[in-house]
């Protein structure tokens, strides 16, 4: 059985980026080459991890306002217990973790229990882990790292080039959650929720752990970003992952998934992701100020999508 | 080929640091660089600031200009940007420790507090002080170190320059945070008001949050009796001073912290010759329509003749 | 009534369920042989659909008992029902229109591969998935080409075909069907009948819920009447006429004036 | 026929309103007073008239990040349009508030004709509407406001209390875009438009049209909402806008109306945007320091939703 | 054949749809005659509901004419062709489900006030629309308690006459209905067949599609079988048997088989 889902953009991302690419590469000098491109995967890969969750969230017809903000407050637990407790960087790190999968769990619950809507759940979280981020760390930021923090943010050479062991975690993140949704039948049952609820239920699947299953999991994957800012940074940021939400709605939603559920693909975020990515590095190096940069990205996002849409017409 | 120098500062909406990029633009051009400037999304926006020294570097700078969102959170991205070669100097804020640029051309935010902390002691004439306090945003070190300062300067309990948390001695009756924005600022004052109509000394982020509590004064008709102080000297900060709106306010200069940033760039590329390393302070300048006893201060005309924004 | 002592597989007392002012299911009972196919019929809105969601754990009702095999069930949700082995096909089609027809099929049964992919990377067998799938669906006779077609491109008539396949495929127990001939062609309304001969035939009895008579007399061996929310009369259509069911149905006839021997 | 629009959440905010009123009045001296609520309404009503927009929007299944930028860009333009030229107040209002209403109409005709999904149309307009905002003003802050402008900031006074003639108008234009929606045939259509679009096209209205008409009209009330905060701020600020759009759309969910589309009352919308003030107008007064509000904030999102749920539920 | 001097309202020749690698009207002629009801029947999938979307405007066909009154017209959108009086009851439902019943009856076509509150403000005469929906449901003897319950708490026989009700009560010109008894029970659908004569008598001529050969054999003017996306034959109900019928549906029997007075 192929798996053929019903056309969705996915062209759009991959069209946004050669035309960008392009452009980029006439247009300056340092665009095209490996060590650039490796940069621009390293400066998306906290968002990448981010959005890998929030496609999952928003295949459930869902949506995850909470996402940055769970990622910071993971960040500044893992460090903080590690700097204050002297605990070994692997515990702390599960621990961190273990705190955004709770908030995940707690998003799930309050959508599947007691039938709150998405929006306004992560919204409540949203706040609400900010301020124990804030409250946690003092609003001081956490530099005390110990080094197997920030060992995903290190880079071995492949052909010359210098690839971070996080840009190959995120790759790898995204690989495995293409291979769950299309071939497993958990990851269709996430489709098959997100597509008609209702009918998903009355078939007899337990919709409500499905739901909570996939808060949960885009928990896990914030905390693994949570990791990575750090490896990133080398510090325990508090103020980080304030706009980290629309960020990655954004890639999802260029990535072609539809926010009414049921229809996308988690490698149309990768997608996504690194389109956002490759923009604002290009345009950087075109030096662009970054008012124009804000315009630019605005428009090329409407533009890719509308391409992306009139192609789509054309085949039928 | 020209010398190219990354500017990045915290945000491209607050005109503090619209003007300072302004600044870099005109001495490079005026120097024979090219300037790449970036910013971050929001105020404490670390990450994109450090994906911006990455940008900068692959895009040839041998300087980059940056004021720090987070003094710490930033400091790794630095040093592998010095690792590249690249001479990194701070503007406005400095890193901690200060020591991790090449040098730190800024304004003493603690300091500037301080000066109107003295200032607004003096005005008061010993009247018991009744405060406000329209801060920043919860977590942010500006926030914290001009409140600070503030309160230090009036010689109420405070915390050291070092502290991001806001002190909150007897004498601060209410606190509300203005996000440096002139309607959250007059929403944070009437609801202070309504707390205690007593209020009678309003210490202010930036000058549009001082500009919207003004606003809600008025609309109360307490505008006469309550001293406001502030810290920026943008140009429209400068005029409400001396329309009386704002009673003093700490000037600083982000035109000429870009200036020498720009030019210690083009001598570094010219020459290879770093600039001098250390803090050099851009000053901060008392500016008061009404000089007070043992304060010093400058009146509006220096201060109108040094602010930046559109005079 | 020779047949009144077989065992009775499922049987519902009194079962009551109200939606704010309405109120669907007033004290309604139900029971159904093993082995039988049993018909209910009863006016729009009389509550048969939401009888048979309550015997599949679709609602739950607000009074009332339910048995299986004599002993009482409580179905919260339909996963349960589902356990027990029972299959509902539902009147609004519980599809997931934009998977596949092969999807739809397997949905929440799905196969796996043999071996490590199997079992420990759960990886689905597709293939084999979609050839089960084709059988199926020819067992009904539909002309459908592609069963990795997405189920919102299909007729209206092609969509219930495979909700009925997937409750009539699967079932271990009890077959629950609401209206699956409605809106179906005359070949594949057949198709539809021979297929619920066949399940029977494998012993398990079948609920068929449906507005055509014909098709009812032609299949069931007992006639549920539903009327306002309660069951009116239980008739053999081996006795009974079409136009004294009809008359049940609609109230001109009320249950005493039956014969008995027409009751079942 | 009574307009019997099946349950919506329309308690939570009320519920959440009197729970916080009760705290607020028992634990401070100041809050219970008409001068403190009247204050309140003026504080609230920027983001009470964009609220209107944004319920219209996601009552057709949409949603408007963009509002807030359009809203600032509004303002820019009609101060600075009466400062440059001159021209007198009223021909500028009108061309700021014909420049929010291009905008509206600019995401209608994206959202309708190439059918782009509302969610990435507006956050194109969002940055686009930012940029030309920057560019335009030149990040200044315009100072020189006619008189005329400012006119819907000040009060008169009612039995003692000052109301500040914007309160009012953010009044009537609930009440009459309430009468349209409820009472007028195209108001029905915009529900049957979010309800499900497709039956509604079937049924022969020209949905294309009700669409582009509701962003257009929330262009307006973006435009109005421009006009009230340069009256309520005395200026032109090329920095307002930045969270009026989460903050607008909190308030219309808050307010019960579905995130779907085709459910909702643009009453709860009212209610759900004075909570928000009253949160923090209270929080304020009691002295809870900022990081405490946001917690208290989430919290209390959470909680309101949360009652309302479980009341409609004991009430089936 | 006398009939067939008379008017044609509608015409269409050889339609085409296709929608990716299915070709669901492969060339389809019709012909609709004055006053008459028009049958159309056919397997599931033979392209009966994209026939008639056609003809409403809901879709656009790749190829072909379409003819009303003898012009050609092409309906771009529903409206066009509610416009020219076309009203169509579709298989699935366009209603609205969280409004209504009386809402959905007047959905697009909306009563007014009288005097200024109607003409200035535009205000609904909610009162009126309510009164004359309850009439309209009360020609279907539907029991519904109130019209202003939402369609979405109606059982799936009850939104169908909603539905029903809404296409015959507006036409002008030429009503369509798309398997409109197919849900309803027995005295729903007699009900329905009943209202059908009606709008004839009012002299509109009435396309019906349905899969219960009872109910088009018992109103039919003529009978148009579609097969395979295409017209296999138009069929004179007086004349020819249901299995007849049948067998030319199903392909067993090809049109030059049949006698040709059996034609129409
Ligand atoms: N979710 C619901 N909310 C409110 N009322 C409901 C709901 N579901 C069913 N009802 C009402 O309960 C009654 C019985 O409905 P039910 O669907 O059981 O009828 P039915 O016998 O299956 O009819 P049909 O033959 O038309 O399918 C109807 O009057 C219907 O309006
Ligand atoms: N939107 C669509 N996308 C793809 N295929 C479609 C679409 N609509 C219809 N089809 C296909 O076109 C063919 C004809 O469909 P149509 O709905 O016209 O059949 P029908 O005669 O009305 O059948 P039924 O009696 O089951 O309602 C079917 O094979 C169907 O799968
Ligand atoms: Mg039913
Ligand atoms: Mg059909």
């Amino acid at each position: 059985m192929k798996d053929k889902l019903p056309p969705i953009s996915q062209l759009g991302p991959f069209i946004a980026l050669i035309i960008a690419c392009a452009v980029f590469g006439l247009t300056t000098d340092n665009f095209f080459s490996s060590a650039n491109f490796s940069l621009i995967l390293q400066q998306v890969m906290v968002v990448g991890i981010i959005g890998i969750g929030q496609t999952l969230i928003i295949l459930t017809a869902g949506i995850d306002l909470s996402c940055g903000m769970v990622m910071a407050l993971g960040s500044i637990v893992m460090t903080k217990i590690a700097q204050d407790f002297g605990l070994p960087a692997p515990i702390a790190i599960l621990l961190g973790i273990g705190v955004t999968t709770l908030f995940g769990l707690i998003n799930g619950l309050l959508v599947t229990r007691i039938k709150l809507p998405p929006f306004i759940v992560t919204l409540g979280t949203f706040n609400i882990a900010f301020a124990i981020t804030q409250l946690y760390s003092g609003a001081q930021t956490v530099t005390t790292v110990p080094d197997a923090m920030t060992w995903l943010g290190s880079t071995f050479s492949l052909g010359g080039t210098r690839i971070a062991y996080g840009t190959v975690l995120m790759v790898l993140l995204y690989l495995v959650t293409w291979f769950w949704l299309r071939d497993t039948a958990s990851g269709r049952h996430v489709y098959a929720v997100g597509n008609n609820p209702e009918a998903t239920r009355l078939i007899g699947i337990p919709t409500d752990r499905v739901l909570i299953g996939v808060y949960a999991t885009a928990g896990v994957f914030y905390g693994i970003a949570s990791l990575l800012a750090v490896a990133r940074t080398g510090v325990g940021d508090p103020n980080a992952g304030q706009t980290e939400n629309l960020d990655a709605i954004t890639a999802v939603v260029l990535g072609g998934t539809s926010l009414f559920g049921g229809r996308g693909l988690v490698l149309g975020t990768l997608a996504g992701t690194i389109v956002v990515g490759v923009l604002r590095n290009g345009l950087t190096l075109m030096g662009v100020s970054s008012v124009y940069q804000v315009l630019i990205t605005g428009i090329l996002v409407i533009v890719a999508v509308t391409v992306d849409q009139l192609s789509r017409k054309g085949a039928r | 080929a020209e010398p190219v120098i990354g500017l990045i500062t915290k945000t491209d909406t607050n005109p503090f640091f619209v003007k300072m990029k302004e600044g870099a633009e005109a001495e490079a051009k005026k120097l024979g660089a090219k300037l790449l400037s970036g910013a971050g999304k929001i105020d404490g926006d670390n990450a994109s600031q450090v994906a911006l020294i990455e940008n900068f570097v692959a895009a040839g700078a041998k300087t980059i200009l940056i004021t720090p969102a987070d003094s710490k959170a930033i400091i790794p991205a630095i040093k592998k940007a010095q690792a590249a070669g690249v001479q990194v100097i701070a503007l406005d804020s400095p890193t901690d420790p200060a020591s991790a640029v090449d040098a730190l051309f800024a304004t003493n935010n603690y300091k500037a507090g301080e000066l109107i902390g003295q200032y607004a002691k003096a005005a008061l004439g010993g009247k018991k002080p009744v405060i406000a306090t329209l801060d920043l945003f919860p977590g942010h070190p500006v926030g914290a170190q001009r409140h600070n300062g503030f309160l230090q300067g009036y010689g109420l309990k405070s915390l050291p320059a070092t502290s991001n948390e806001l002190a909150k001695p007897a004498e601060v009756v209410c606190m509300a945070d203005s996000y440096g924005d002139r309607a959250k600022g007059q929403t944070g004052m009437e609801n202070c008001l309504q707390k205690n109509p007593g209020i009678n000394l309003v210490y202010t982020i930036n000058e549009p949050a001082a500009a919207g509590a003004y606003n809600a004064l008025k609309a109360a008709g307490k505008e006469k009796d309550v001293v406001i102080v502030s810290v920026d000297g943008g140009c429209d900060g400068v005029k409400d001073v001396a329309a009386g709106k704002i009673a003093a306010t700490s000037q600083q200069y982000p035109l000429q912290m870009a200036a020498m940033g720009v030019a210690a760039g083009v001598e570094f590329a010219k020459t290879g010759k770093k600039v001098k390393s250390g803090y050099t302070d851009t000053g901060v300048t008392l500016i008061a329509a009404k000089p007070v006893a043992g304060v010093t201060s400058a009146d509006t005309k220096v201060g109108l003749d040094k602010c930046w924004g559109n005079k | 009534m020779s047949t009144s002592n077989t065992k009775l597989v499922m049987q519902a007392k009194g079962l009551v369920k109200r939606y704010g002012q309405v109120t669907a299911l007033d004290g309604a009972d139900f029971e159904l042989r093993a082995g039988e196919i049993m018909a209910v019929i009863g006016d729009n809105g009389a509550g048969k659909s939401s009888l048979i969601k309550a015997l599949s754990g679709a609602t739950i009702p607000d009074e009332g008992e339910i048995l299986l095999d004599g002993k009482p069930v409580q179905f919260r949700t339909p996963i349960e029902a589902r356990r027990a082995g029972i299959e509902c096909c539902y009147q609004d089609l519980a599809v997931a229109p934009a998977m596949t027809i092969a999807e739809n099929l397997f949905l929440g049964r799905e196969m796996r591969r043999e071996g490590f992919l199997g079992n420990t990377l759960r990886m689905l067998d597709k293939k084999k998935m979609l050839q089960v799938a084709i059988e199926r669906m020819a067992d009904l006779k539909v002309g459908i080409r592609s069963m990795t077609q997405a189920v919102e491109t299909l007729s209206g008539g092609q969509r219930q075909c495979v909700a009925v396949a997937r409750a009539a495929a699967f079932a271990q127990h009890v077959v629950i069907l609401d209206e699956p001939t409605a809106a179906l062609g005359v070949k594949e309304g057949n198709m539809v009948l021979e297929l619920i001969r066949r399940v029977r035939d494998r012993g398990l009895p079948v609920i068929l819920i449906s507005h055509n008579m014909p098709h009812v007399f032609e299949i069931a061996d007992r006639i549920h009447v539903a009327r306002l929310g309660k069951r009116a009369a239980v008739l053999n259509p081996k006795k009974i006429s079409m136009s004294d069911t009809v008359a049940v149905m609609t109230g001109a006839m009320s249950a005493d004036q039956i014969p008995a021997d027409c009751l079942a």
